[in-house]
């Protein structure tokens, strides 16, 4: 409220904000540039995502040789590991709070804020010819609010009783008392954490709701914008709906906990399944924030470098719209053995079934665009591809699970971990590599080196199906998921070399990773110096200089037409700037209507 | 200073035809309204699921006491859009004193509820369910606490949370007071005080809900 | 910034009387009469969304906004039907 | 290594459905893997960018998107549709107790409550048995299923049963097998530290032999 407030305090002091060099901590620390504040975002978030991939490497010392000490476990404290003679082996109480944060950090502190804080900031303002964020200054707090966040989550590995333990969906009453998990304080600050960050994302959320609707440059309507900005908009009126019932459900569970109320405690008439209800009404909704800027991501890249427009254009944001809405309607499908009453199992069946046509929808106009096309297979190209080709493998496991009949058996085995896996690694971390890739340009000025991008890609594509196709078959001889030793049941036990081989798959797959992290720093610095549109795109990014300048457009853009005009004939080259106006209009500056108030196509 | 300031120098009004400070204030209230959503839902499937546990309306809370108190809020909301009325002329001196009646009308509501938290605390009506002589579930409880074990749990809550709501909005109509005292708000920039009233008032409508509901129903 | 300025001032008076009367209203229906309880929720529940909503519409400007801004305003309207209906089939179908 | 996407054998009499439906899924999501997949990649490979090569300019067509919004539309209705039917019998159709017993989750065991000789649960000829099930065969077997403490989940992987056991609430599940002898019992919730151990067998006779233990048992745990 009173940041709103201040906001207007700032607004009205600068005016026009002014392009005299700004000192260090203004600049780089509590900047208010939508640009910087993107960056930050990634560097914290990426640091989260190597966190993560350490913790899921652990969790797979111990699957694929359960019960045998862990290299370098002697390092870490009694709490986590069992020292013996041969070294250190881990303890239950730790492999489960393994599982939460690996789940917890990977979808609130690598994937979620990667695409909604990177991409959302970085894109949104230049695509749709905006000189920054409607609240640069809500923009920084938002920023800053993720950062407490992260520091309360991670230092709960340090406190008495260790982390988290009650899996990233904190089922109560496991979740309420220590007394059911061993986990004290960890679990609390675990809660306080994802409330802080869940504020953070509702700032941010507003941000650019409020961007997208009333910061359009002239010309750029509704039926122009990217489709990357669309569906980061959708994504952010989920963020602004959702989050809200998670925070409450959030703080009904830490009340629960601390001053003993009893929300969700069945000893004194609480209701375990409604924190159920309530987190996957959040739920839900959440795994399409996660997968919806990723398609936005990706359609932009395909249709980029397979010089085409996009196929279907309209249906792609109907879609995208349609995924928005459907989210809402299908929870119950992490519920069907929950005890929830079976017939309204039907109806989640029904309703979940039905979200798989939008995603089908998008996925053959994926195909549709590349058909007939002329497609330069770089690395972005090829990340993006990649992104299609897994996210069919886990949509389509999705429907097995939306079988209610077959989802008895499979419910909380390795095949939801699979598809968990497939749509959120093969999908959203895929088009993060892509999305990374294509926007370095912009974000440093510098292009990544290909051929060390190529050998990431292929060792990536190549490991990543290793590790996680055999999760289906685990699944489907019975396994199950956030099980700590897997040969305590007989009929399990035959599945040790499958796991084995899984576990080696990451060990390596994570060493993958490196080439990334190397190139990603090494490209900053030395990465070959790039033009202002290296891919030849026609979005409003690509007209300003990389990086561009604070307030992004020396001149208010003024836009002509979609952003997918690829291989158009009326124009020469092989794109068509959205800024380009028509060879019927000369292009003199005297003649383009009224710039700065927008026609009523403008809406 | 005008709306063109308050849009980082943006044509005032495009797409929603409505500034940016109150598009932006519409937006984050939606997303309040979700917030008080999930907090009412629980209490109206908590009631419903275990309806032993809740005490008859008027048979803990203080019924006339808290209409008082509805009304109390429903004068602070005219009080806050007559300030806006008044810098809408113009007229500063009218802003600054609607603003303070609404600060202080505003403020008693506050106190009157901690008021009624501490008579029905003394009373042994609480939020922590395991004060109550609590026998398991369908089981009617029996012991020193008054209420029911879910009933002190939701009507805390929701209530608290309310009150955390107007105690922040009470702290920035201060903010707004402050501003208005310097005389940065004027017939042309009012986007402040409207974005104001626009939190005020919706704290004020989630009342008129939760009154009725935790109240009386 | 013209909000209003082609109206008349709004009656904000008589707004706050409605309230003022519908708020001593619903507590003598709460506390005096002894209608069914069923009536007596949905009377209740229906006074207290037109309160609500004659706040929304006079002193949030509403009446005075674009219809794009109703539109947006009404978004969570469905969701919140959604949750709590499902959530009260849990309780209700057998 | 199991590399194979057919399920393991299944024992009870819904379990053909189950692992039927599963199969149809398999199918129909198996061939639009191998469509979708191999477009792909043709794509890929002959639209691969060669000097002189100029993308189509094109939009897209209204006809190709109606179909592709239909044909998904149906076939994933047509599966819900089918998959209501056996969803209908596990979960909503309990049909007569041939065995009815009483399956308590707790940390980190299954406690299993029998009716004893006189047929009736709750009198005092009930006996019990830790983290096993008996159970005769051919018979439908009617498990009221609670718990302690926190949410377990009761896992039959061979006769492809799961059903949470959430406290405060009974639950009703139940099944009948259709072979003699011994599969698992298993938890497959989270419920805590020893999630992992919370593991027990199933036992299933034919109806004599479950006669005669279910005496010998009665008899053993009479006071
Ligand atoms: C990015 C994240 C993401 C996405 C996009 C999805 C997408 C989908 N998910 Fe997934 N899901 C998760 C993340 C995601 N999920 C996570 C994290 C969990 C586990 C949570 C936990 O318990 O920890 C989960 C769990 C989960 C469950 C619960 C399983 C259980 O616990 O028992 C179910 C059940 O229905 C489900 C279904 C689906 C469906 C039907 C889709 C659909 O949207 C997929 C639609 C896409 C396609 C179908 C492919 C493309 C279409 C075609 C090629 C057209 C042709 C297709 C047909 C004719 C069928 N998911
Ligand atoms: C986006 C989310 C995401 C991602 C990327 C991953 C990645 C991985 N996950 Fe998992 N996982 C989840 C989300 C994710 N996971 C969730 C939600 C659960 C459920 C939790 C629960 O049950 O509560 C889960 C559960 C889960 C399990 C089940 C545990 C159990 O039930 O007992 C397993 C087991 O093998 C596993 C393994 C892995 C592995 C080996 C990886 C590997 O792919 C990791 C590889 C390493 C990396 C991806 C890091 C790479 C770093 C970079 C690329 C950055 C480099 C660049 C620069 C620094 C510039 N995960
Ligand atoms: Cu009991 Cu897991
Ligand atoms: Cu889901």
């Amino acid at each position: 409220m009173s940041t709103i407030e201040q906001e207007m305090v700032h607004a009205a002091e600068g005016g026009h904000h002014d392009h005299h060099e700004l000192p260090f901590i203004r600049k780089y620390i509590f900047s208010t540039d939508h640009k910087m504040i993107a960056k930050q975002f990634m560097f914290v978030s990426l640091f989260f995502l190597v966190i993560g991939g350490l913790l899921a490497t652990m969790m797979r010392w111990q699957l694929g040789y359960p019960g045998e000490p862990m290299p370098g476990g002697m390092l870490l404290p009694d709490a986590m590991m069992a020292p013996t003679p041969n070294g250190a082996i881990m303890l239950p109480e730790f492999y489960n709070s393994l599982v939460t944060m690996h789940g917890t950090i990977m979808i609130f502190f690598a994937i979620m804020p990667l695409l909604v804080g990177l991409f959302g900031n970085l894109l949104i303002p230049l695509q749709i010819g905006a000189e920054d964020m409607a609240f640069p200054r809500l923009n920084m707090i938002s920023f800053w609010l993720a950062v407490p966040a992260g520091i309360l989550m991670l230092s709960s590995f340090a406190v008495e009783g260790g982390a988290a333990g009650a899996g990233w969906t904190s089922y109560a009453p496991l979740s309420v008392s220590g007394e059911w998990t061993g986990v004290y304080l960890g679990q609390q600050l675990w809660l306080a954490s994802l409330t802080i960050l869940g504020f953070s994302s509702l700032v941010g959320a507003v941000n650019y709701i409020t961007t997208v609707i009333n910061m359009r440059a002239p010309g750029m309507t509704w039926f122009r914008m990217p489709l990357a900005t669309w569906a980061l908009f959708v994504t952010a009126i989920l963020i602004l709906l959702a989050i809200p019932i998670l925070a409450g459900a959030l703080i009904m569970l830490l009340f629960d906990q601390t001053i003993g109320t009893g929300f969700f405690r069945p000893e004194v008439g609480g209701e375990p399944l409604l924190w159920q209800h309530l987190f996957w009404f959040f739920g839900h909704p959440e795994v399409y924030i996660l997968i919806l800027p990723a398609m936005g991501i990706v359609s932009e890249v395909i249709s980029n470098r397979a010089r085409k427009p996009i196929f279907g254009y309209h249906s792609m944001v109907l879609a995208i719209i349609g995924i928005g809405f459907l989210g809402w309607i299908v929870w119950g499908h992490h519920m069907f053995m929950s005890g929830m009453n079976p017939l309204l199992g039907t109806s989640f069946m029904i309703s979940t079934m039905a979200i798989a046509v939008p995603s089908a929808i998008k996925t053959f106009n994926w195909l549709a665009t590349i058909w007939k096309g002329d497609l330069h297979l770089d690395s972005p190209m090829l990340y993006a591809l990649a992104f299609v080709s897994m996210f069919i493998i886990g949509g389509l496991s999705g429907i097995f699970m939306a079988s209610t009949p077959v989802d008895i058996y499979i419910h909380d085995t390795y095949f939801i971990v699979a598809h968990i896996h497939y749509v959120l690694f093969g999908g959203s971390l895929f088009a993060i590599f892509a999305g990374i890739t294509f926007w370095f340009p912009k974000m440093f000025g510098r292009m990544m080196n290909e051929t060390l991008n190529k050998v990431h890609f292929g060792l990536t594509i190549v490991l990543y199906n290793l590790v996680f196709w055999p999760m289906h078959n685990l699944g489907l001889q019975g396994m199950m998921r956030r099980i700590y030793d897997f040969t305590q049941y007989e009929y399990l036990a035959p599945l040790q070399p499958m796991n084995q081989f899984i576990s080696i798959s990451v060990f390596l797959l994570v060493a993958a990773q490196s080439v990334y992290a190397f190139n990603f720093f090494w490209s900053i610095f030395r990465g070959e110096k790039a033009s202002n549109n290296p891919w030849d795109s026609n979005t409003l990014e690509w007209t300003v200089p990389s990086p561009p300048p604070h307030g992004n457009f020396p001149e208010m853009p003024v836009v002509y037409r979609g952003p997918y005009e690829y291989s158009s004939p009326e124009s020469d080259t092989d794109f068509y700037p959205q800024t380009k106006p028509p060879p019927s209009k000369p292009p003199v500056q005297e003649l383009i209507p009224e710039p700065v108030t927008p026609t009523p196509e403008g809406f | 200073m005008t709306t063109q300031a308050m849009t980082a120098g943006r044509a005032p009004m495009p797409g929603m035809k409505v500034y940016n400070l109150k598009l932006g204030m519409w937006i984050f209230l939606l997303s309040e309204v979700m917030f008080f959503t999930g907090l009412i839902g629980s209490y109206i499937i908590l009631r419903f699921a275990h309806p032993e546990q809740f005490a008859a309306p008027g048979q803990v809370l203080n019924i006339n006491l808290t209409a008082f108190n509805t009304f109390l809020l429903i004068c602070s909301s005219v009080t806050m859009v007559k300030a806006y009325a008044a810098i809408q002329q113009g007229d500063q001196q009218g802003l600054k004193n609607w603003l303070l009646a609404t600060i202080v009308i505003g403020a008693s509501f506050v106190g009157v509820q901690v008021y009624e938290y501490i008579a029905l605390a003394g009373e042994g009506f609480v939020p922590i369910a395991d004060a109550y002589h609590a026998v398991g579930r369908h089981m009617p409880h029996d012991g020193p606490a008054i209420g029911g074990q879910l009933y002190g749990s939701t009507f805390y809550t929701m209530t608290g949370f309310h009150g955390t709501h107007v105690s922040i909005g009470v702290l920035c109509l201060c903010f707004t007071y402050w501003r208005a005292a310097k005389g940065a708000y004027t017939a042309d920039n009012l986007g402040g005080v409207e974005i104001m009233g626009l939190y005020w008032h919706f704290v004020d409508l989630v009342w008129i809900i939760l009154f009725t509901i935790v109240y009386l129903v | 910034m013209s909000t209003g300025e082609a109206h008349k001032p709004p009656p904000y008076m008589l707004v706050w009387a409605g309230l003022f009367v519908l708020t001593i209203m619903e507590v003598l229906i709460a506390t005096v009469t002894s209608i069914p309880k069923i009536w007596l929720v949905i009377g209740l529940m229906a006074m207290a969304f037109y309160k609500a909503y004659l706040v929304a519409v006079y002193y949030m400007h509403l009446k005075w906004e674009p219809k794009r801004l109703w539109l947006l305003v009404s978004v969570p309207i469905p969701l919140i039907m959604i949750l709590i209906f499902v959530v009260l089939n849990e309780i209700f179908v057998p | 290594m199991n590399w194979s996407w057919i399920l393991p054998p299944s024992f009870s009499t819904v379990s053909g459905d189950i692992d039927g439906i599963y199969y149809v899924i398999l199918w129909i999501t198996g061939i639009t893997f191998f469509i979708t997949e191999a477009l792909l990649f043709y794509f890929i490979f002959k639209y691969r960018h060669k000097e002189g090569r100029k993308a189509t300019y094109d939009h897209g067509s209204t006809k190709m998107e109606i179909a592709w919004t239909m044909v998904p539309l149906v076939i994933v209705l047509w599966i819900g549709v089918v998959s209501k039917g056996v969803w209908d019998t596990v979960k909503v159709d309990v049909p007569a107790a041939g065995l009815e017993v009483i399956v308590t989750g707790k940390q980190f065991e299954w406690n299993v409550t029998y009716p004893g000789p006189d047929g009736a649960l709750g009198t005092s000829d009930d006996f019990e048995t830790l983290n096993e099930l008996h159970a005769p065969e051919d018979q439908p077997i009617v498990i009221t299923l609670r718990s302690e403490d926190v949410i377990h989940s009761f896992f039959l992987p061979e006769m492809r049963i799961k059903q949470d056991a959430v406290p405060g609430q009974d639950i009703t599940v139940w099944f009948e097998a259709i072979q003699p002898g011994d599969y698992t019992i298993g938890c497959a919730e989270l419920c805590g530290i020893g999630h992992t151990t919370m593991g027990g067998t199933l036992t299933i006779y034919t109806a004599a032999d479950f006669q005669a233990w279910s005496s010998s048992q009665a008899q053993q745990q009479q006071p």
